[in-house]
């Protein structure tokens, strides 16, 4: 808070002149059940640029997207649309006015096809659905993104990435005057989303307004024209992007400086834990093999879809290997399920933490301990719940989880949170092996550092981590090795010292590195 | 911040404030209300759907439903009668009554926890067929004839005024909320009924747990078809028919979450009390079967109707203050 | 990925799974009952099938949004009484008329469940499972005990099952039969070419992106139990055309029919997908059986049991050909959009 | 059971010839305020309703103070409903309670409970069959004798020759029905209805969908059926209304016990040229009379009782030949109805 003065904001919203702005917030608040999400925000949006939303979660930016599509009302404030006064009461009268938006999680329709699921929410196309001409409309846009989907196949089974791609789709398939993109790049590798930004601009060009929430810093530096920082509902900078610098935005946003991506010191012992040959899952992945040692972080790079997830999901035992061996600490041994994973010190974090991860509606309490109950039960076999309470606090301040009690609904908690009872969940577990899917998404970056520290702790603990991530600065930053695949392959291990931007990208695009070879050695 | 639990209290305060007022209503309309004989008779006339609300409840907050209950309650029954009349004694023809109903249980838990199959349609088809196998055993006949002390352990009072049935009762009611509310299994059940995948990928054994609860409320089923059979001292094919439907509504009008996760016996232990107080004080006001039955169908509704109409109006109102 | 693949869902050919299982059924009993394979079993089945199945046409809308309609057994069976009584008390009433009035009751009853559910957010099982019992109740107590009889019945109604609309050789093609075709004929193509039908399924496959992106969710689900109820009254009328004698009782039950007839016709309980032909092939797979299995002589007391495990062979038969399909489709599928990026990546 | 009936149909001679006088004919006091219940299978069918025509009758006759409580059940829950009327009946203090009674002996342990707090229970229409709990049955006929009517109605339609013939019956749980086709079957080992061949008993649960399909799958699966024989009111219609719409009318006829306002067309048309029934009426007035004599107390619940029941005259309490155990106020006669006299009967 006290920050506030040193880094005052460098443009007042009302002064910057780029014309008329499309869009307009006054004074808008907005308060849930004694919390004020968002306190006297005002925002100007001009066609024709990229204004980005920073700010951790529960800053407010989600609140304020949700008013702007008609989700909520405001308690105070006005919205005005090209400079007249209108009032949203639902999404559809918002998409009627021409505002869009891509939300984090995708919101398709599992059971309509991916040509339905891009124009279900056209209002202007008649009452009477024409299939062949929305197959072809939909393979041009696709088309034109540079996605291959079957537009006939039904949505239900798609990856994150294609998910997102089809969201992309539903939003510029409509004349949209302003598209809000909530971190639409979460689920995204870096080839992805340089496609989209292709995209982007060309919608900006066009003179639509964007509005583009993200945690990934580089990509709002690449991106933006403005940077507007949220904190605590209220917001507390716009800058232009040439005016602001990352260091600034983040001590806008957290109140402190916070050192991003610090090289992890290796703490990887030579001591194999988990040796994996030749493994694979018909029509899935195959020929993965590595060793993971105790103390080393092996992280886990290459496209959305190359078969990263999927290796996770064997070793735990979701989806069994179909071939080759598996051997924990020396033993082999066959997973055919979580609960066998577990029983072998594996432990594996979920990407997708709301439907796969943890059960939203239950208490921290009993998310933190329902992979091992086991060990909170008394000898009649009742759950002895102070102890389970005190094991679920201990993680709350050792994780740093904010909320003012462990009996609370995990729902209630914001993403990063979220992130932290998941890993309590699995940590309780005691394991030797942990598999991160994913562990930053939708993290804002104070959470993001922490869960970076954790995880450097967890390994100089001994533990062997795997760390899936799309993130490869974060891929790079923690891991000892990493493993690069591709279309189900194992392209490469590539040591810390070869592991780069450049040579992890050039692996994942299906060009062996010159050093490849030793790298699979391993 | 604990707006569930919060919810969940009112909904409990809701039924108490309704079984109060029922109660008193009851007092005042009639003076046969308030006897201990009257209150006994009333547990006692639904007592055997009173003990599978209890395993429904189990059930429906682990995410699936039994429509099958009933069929069971009848196919228990008739084994118990046809064999003994085939000549086993009754003790041995108690034992393959609740045998029946454990093979019931572990057909249903066969289709819908290995196959797969939703459970909705498991137990319909469970519906028909274990009242078909019913059928074949008595066919048109009626048995009757049980030892005395079968038919006493449905019809005389045991412990004070009570009959063996509502001790029974009492005892699984005061179990099943020690497995729901404070073992691993309860948990589970509540983590699956929220989120069976994310159960699965905890490591809980779901295809187990769903076992558990479809052999369970079968179990439970045939242990009341035999209750059953016992306080009338005589089976016939048609025993219990058109009970799941009874049962369902007292489990959700204990504010038991249809879609699962959500609820606890103690609502459903007061929804019990309210439906069995309302009919029997409309039973004593001389108000027919029929009638009865709509009342409670629109208290169902108004039940989880009335708090939604009153949060409307109460938010339409704060908005205008605003 | 064949051409098959491409242009045929696993979901559409669902209803092949369903077709392929009556035509077993068929077979088989028509290898063990002499003079089955007659016009006359036809008619029998046709005819029995066609109540359920408008009702189960209905059914399957409300179960697309995620919800069920436990009330269509007492809406049948409430208009079915209250048509009734008006017909015998005016003989001359229209007959359009006389419909017109059976699906607006229906309808209304409807009415008042959509509106529970859209706007009193009270779940449809528990809405419905209070309206049953509400409709027949108030059914019971209106009626004084009266019955509705044929005698007092306009000829044209007492003619109107018999009715042969398309007399093909000794094949009768009953007037209820070609009704609840064109019913299913009209539904299907409505579900398939309708915007705002398709909402039906967008609403039941994801409520919560349904809310977010703004789609008119209480109306659509209004909507969905107002033309259940409708079509429940419709179904009210037929019954009350068939069987000429209604008592308070008629209809009692029959939701369990309908909830079979859908469920077997491979519509998801959990909403999102599914269709009203398989919820007719639901019915008269259900239909066949029944009137088969006693054919057969199968004693009446043995029947339920043999009918009970039918329905759950046929279910779990379905479900397993509909996995192995959709896992050859995925098959197909997964090297499409794995050999996405390669396309991407030879161009660098 | 089976000798039981035969035995019973030379009792019931006896028990049909007019009372005899060996103890005085008692007379009923009116005015006596006595709180009774009438309590049918259930509600929503009409010979229940006439039955409770005929109660008031008598009830307007005896100018009892206490309101009659024409209590019943929904039909899906008759056992359940019809077991907790008693139950309340009996809390609530009533003198006497009349059951038609659909529970079999499963409503047994509650009648006996209201009997032992000084209720009446008197049953009409179907009684106990263990009479466990039952002070006495009003039975409208001699069990025996319908089966022996039904016989009768069946050689008369077939003719000499016979046939094949197949029963509707309500549902497999119904004990009077049970009662009479037992009784039929009894009586149609008598070789002079040698011809006639019957085939199979089906149900149709007293629905009037399930019966009508029931009679078209009868006529489906023998195609040489001449004759459904539905001993229920509602079955009875249903397969009449089933014959016509096959236009089987010729070929197959019906018969059983049914109203006659309900049969009026079909017997006319010849589908169904002769039936049988009781006034339901008279029944209830009977069994009124019957539970109010019992109550005040003018007559015991033993045999040789007798008591006089208004407009229908003097009737007795005898041993009812029909169960092992159990008394029995016998109504009788019943009408066969033809096409001479079913119009007559209609109005």
């Amino acid at each position: 808070m006290t920050l506030d003065k040193e880094h005052s904001p460098a443009l007042d919203p009302g002064d910057v002149d780029d014309g008329k702005p499309i869009l307009e917030i006054r004074g808008v608040a907005k308060r849930f059940d004694g919390t004020q999400a968002l306190d006297d925000v005002s925002l100007a949006l001009y066609p024709g640029e990229i204004h980005a939303l920073l700010g951790e979660n529960g800053a407010g930016k989600s609140t304020l997207i949700k008013i702007v599509t008609g989700v909520h009302q405001p308690d105070h404030g006005q919205i005005l649309l090209a400079g007249e006064l209108v009032t949203i009461r639902s999404a559809a009268e918002a998409q009627r006015l021409g505002v869009a938006a891509i939300y984090q999680e995708p919101l398709l329709f599992p059971d309509l096809n991916v040509a339905e699921n891009i124009f279900i929410s056209h209002q202007d196309r008649g009452s009477i659905v024409g299939w062949r001409r929305m197959f072809q409309e939909a393979e041009a846009i696709l088309a034109e993104l540079g996605v291959a989907l079957d537009v006939r196949s039904p949505a239900r089974g798609l990856t994150l990435a294609a998910q997102q791609s089809v969201e992309i789709a539903k939003a510029i398939s409509m004349n949209v005057r302003v598209l809000i993109m909530d971190e639409p790049t979460a689920s995204l590798s870096a080839h992805e989303v340089q496609q989209l930004f292709k995209l982007v601009k060309d919608l900006k060009r066009q003179g639509v307004a964007i509005l583009f929430v993200s945690h990934r810093m580089e990509e709002v530096f690449e991106i933006a024209d403005k940077i507007t920082i949220f904190r605590d509902g209220r917001l507390v900078s716009t800058r232009r992007r040439a005016e602001a610098t990352p260091q600034r935005a983040i001590a806008d946003m957290v109140g402190r400086e916070i050192d991003l991506l610090k090289a992890r010191p290796t703490t990887a012992r030579k001591d194999p834990i988990l040796s994996v040959v030749d493994l694979g899952r018909q029509g899935v992945f195959e020929g993965v093999t590595f060793d993971l040692h105790r103390g080393e972080v092996l992280g886990f790079a290459g496209l959305i879809g190359a078969g990263r997830t999927d290796v996770g999901l064997a070793l735990f035992g979701v989806e069994p290997a179909t071939s080759g061996t598996i051997a924990v600490a020396g033993k082999p041994i066959v997973v055919r399920s979580p609960r066998e994973g577990m029983k072998l010190g594996i432990a594996y974090v979920s990407e997708d933490r709301r439907q796969l991860g943890l059960i939203l509606p239950m208490s921290i309490v009993a998310n933190v301990t329902l992979p091992s109950l086991h060990r909170f039960l008394n000898r009649f076999g009742l759950i002895r719940t102070a102890l389970e309470r005190r094991t679920a606090e201990s993680f709350r301040s050792r994780l740093a989880i904010r909320t003012p009690s462990v009996a609370v609904a995990v729902a209630k908690l914001s993403g990063g949170n979220q992130q932290k009872v998941l890993l309590s969940k699995w940590l309780n577990t005691n394991p030797s092996i942990l598999i991160l899917d994913e562990p930053t998404r939708g993290v804002d970056v104070g959470s993001k550092a922490e869960v970076h520290a954790i995880i450097a702790e967890l390994a100089s603990e001994g533990i062997g981590i795997i760390v899936i991530s799309s993130d490869l600065p974060e891929v790079l930053a923690l891991s000892d090795r990493v493993l690069v695949m591709r279309e189900g392959r194992q392209m490469a291990i590539l040591d810390r010292a070869e592991a780069s931007q450049e040579s992890v990208m050039t692996a994942a695009m299906g060009q062996r590195p010159a050093d490849s070879a030793s790298g699979r050695a391993l | 911040m604990t707006g569930a639990g919060a919810a969940l209290k009112r909904w409990e305060t809701l039924m108490f404030v309704l079984l109060v007022a029922i109660i008193a209503l009851n007092s005042l309309d009639s003076r046969y209300f308030l006897s201990i004989g009257n209150f006994v008779n009333l547990f006692q006339l639904s007592i055997e759907k009173s003990i599978v609300a209890l395993t429904m409840t189990l059930v429906i907050i682990g995410g699936e439903i039994d429509l099958s209950v009933a069929s069971v309650m009848g196919l228990a029954a008739c084994v118990a009668a046809w064999t003994f009349q085939h000549g086993a004694p009754m003790p041995l023809a108690v034992l393959l009554a609740l045998a029946a109903g454990i093979v019931a249980g572990l057909n249903n838990a066969f289709w819908i926890a290995y196959v797969g199959l939703p459970s909705l349609a498991v137990t319909l088809a469970g519906l028909i067929g274990y009242r078909g196998v019913a059928r074949i055993f008595l066919e048109d006949r009626a048995i009757g004839g049980f030892p005395e002390w079968f038919n006493q352990l449905g019809q005389q009072p045991i412990i004070g005024p009570l009959t063996a049935s509502i001790v029974i009762f009492f005892i699984l009611f005061v179990f099943f909320a020690v497995i729901l509310h404070s073992s691993a299994l309860g948990r589970m059940i509540y983590a699956i009924g929220s989120n069976v995948q994310a159960a699965r990928y905890s490591g809980v054994r779901v295809g187990l747990i769903k076992t558990d609860l479809f052999v369970a409320s079968a179990f439970v089923a045939a242990l009341a078809g035999v209750l059953y059979a016992a306080r009338l001292g005589s089976v016939r094919g048609d025993m219990a028919e058109g009970f799941e439907l009874d049962i369902i509504t007292a489990v959700l009008l204990g504010g038991v979450s249809i879609f699962g996760g959500k609820g606890n016996l103690a609502g459903v232990g007061l929804a019990i009390l309210v439906i069995l107080n309302l009919r029997n004080g409309m039973g004593l006001a001389n108000i027919t079967g029929n009638t009865q039955n709509y009342v409670i169908g629109g208290l169902l509704v108004f039940s989880v109707l009335a708090p939604n109409v009153w949060q409307d109006v109460r938010n339409t109102w704060r908005g205008r203050e605003i | 990925m064949t051409w098959l693949q491409r242009h045929v869902r696993p979901e559409q050919i669902r209803e092949l799974s369903l077709l392929l299982l009556i035509v077993v059924a068929i077979f088989f009993f028509g290898s063990l009952i002499d003079g089955y394979y007659t016009f006359r079993t036809f008619n029998r089945i046709a005819s029995s099938v066609a109540i359920i199945t408008v009702v189960a046409v209905g059914q399957t809308l409300v179960v697309l949004t995620r919800n069920i309609d436990l009330s269509v057994g007492s809406i049948v069976g409430f208009t079915a009484y209250f048509v009734g009584t008006l017909i015998a008390s005016h003989n001359s009433i229209n007959p359009f008329f006389a419909v017109a009035i059976a699906i607006l009751i229906g309808a209304a009853l409807g009415v008042v469940n959509g509106v529970l559910v859209s706007w009193g957010r009270v779940p449809a099982v528990v809405v419905t499972l209070g309206t049953l019992a509400i409709y027949r109740g108030v059914l019971v107590d209106l009626s004084g005990a009266k019955t509705v009889t044929t005698d007092s019945l306009p000829q044209w109604l007492i003619d109107l099952p018999l009715l042969n609309v398309l007399p093909i050789g000794s094949l009768d093609i009953r007037a209820l039969f070609v009704l609840a075709l064109v019913i299913v004929v009209l539904f299907h193509l409505g579900t398939i070419y309708l915007s705002f039908a398709r909402r039906f399924y967008a609403i039941g496959s994801n409520p919560e992106a349904a809310q977010l992106i703004g789609l008119p969710m209480k109306s659509v689900v209004f909507l969905a139990f107002v033309i259940c109820g409708a079509l429940s009254g419709l179904g009210g009328f037929m019954m009350l055309a068939r069987f000429g004698n209604i008592t308070v009782e008629a209809g009692r039950g029959l939701e369990l029919s309908v909830v079979a007839a859908v469920v077997v016709g491979g519509v998801n309980i959990f909403g999102g997908s599914g269709t009203v032909t398989g919820a007719m092939l639901g019915a008269a797979l259900i239909g066949t059986l029944e009137q088969s299995l006693f054919r057969l002589g199968i004693s009446e007391f043995w029947l339920n049991a043999v009918l009970g495990l039918l329905i759950l062979l046929a279910v779990a038969s379905d479900a397993i050909i509909l996995q192995r399909l959709r896992a050859l489709w995925t098959r197909a599928e997964l090297k499409l959009i794995v050999g996405a990026p390669e396309k991407r990546g030879t161009q660098p | 059971m089976r000798k039981m009936m035969m035995s019973a149909a030379a009792f019931a001679l006896l028990a049909l010839a007019p009372q005899s006088g060996w103890t005085q004919v008692a007379t009923v006091t009116p005015g006596k305020d006595v709180s009774m219940v009438l309590l049918p299978k259930f509600l929503g069918i009409l010979p229940f309703d006439q039955a409770h025509k005929g109660a008031e009758e008598a009830a307007k006759e005896l100018q009892n103070p206490a309101a009659l409580q024409f209590l019943g059940p929904t039909p899906q829950n008759s056992v359940a409903g019809q077991i907790e009327i008693v139950t309340n009946a009996t809390t609530q203090g009533v003198k006497a309670i009349m059951i038609s009674n659909n529970s079999g002996d499963q409503i047994a342990p509650a009648a006996k409970v209201a009997q032992a707090k000084g209720v009446k229970v008197v049953t009409w229409d179907s009684p106990i069959p263990s009479a466990e709990g039952e002070d006495v049955f009003v039975a409208q006929v001699d069990f025996s004798e319908i089966g022996k009517v039904m016989a009768d109605m069946a050689l008369s339609i077939l003719g000499p020759n016979g046939g094949k013939f197949a029963i509707l019956s309500a549902s497999p749980d119904a004990s009077n029905q049970n009662a009479w086709i037992a009784a039929m079957k009894t009586a149609l080992k008598d070789p002079k209805y040698a011809q006639l061949n019957l085939v199979d008993t089906v149900y149709g649960n007293d629905e009037s969908e399930k019966s009508y399909t029931q009679a078209q799958a009868l006529v489906d699966k023998y195609p040489d059926l001449r004759l459904i024989m539905a001993p229920t009111s509602v079955g009875i219609v249903a397969a009449a209304k089933a014959l016509q719409d096959e236009k089987l009318c010729d070929k197959v006829k019906v018969s059983g016990l049914g109203l006659p306002s309900e049969m009026l067309a079909y017997t006319k048309n010849g589908c169904a040229p002769q039936f049988a029934l009781w006034s339901f009426v008279d029944l209830g007035y009977l069994a009124y009379y019957t539970a109010y004599a019992l109550a005040t107390g003018a007559i015991k619940a033993e045999e040789g009782a007798k008591f006089k029941a208004g407009r229908m005259g003097d009737y007795a309490i005898t041993k009812d030949p029909t169960r092992a155990k159990g008394l029995r106020v016998l109504m009788g006669p019943f009408t066969v109805y033809t096409k001479d006299n079913v119009e007559a009967a209609a109005k």
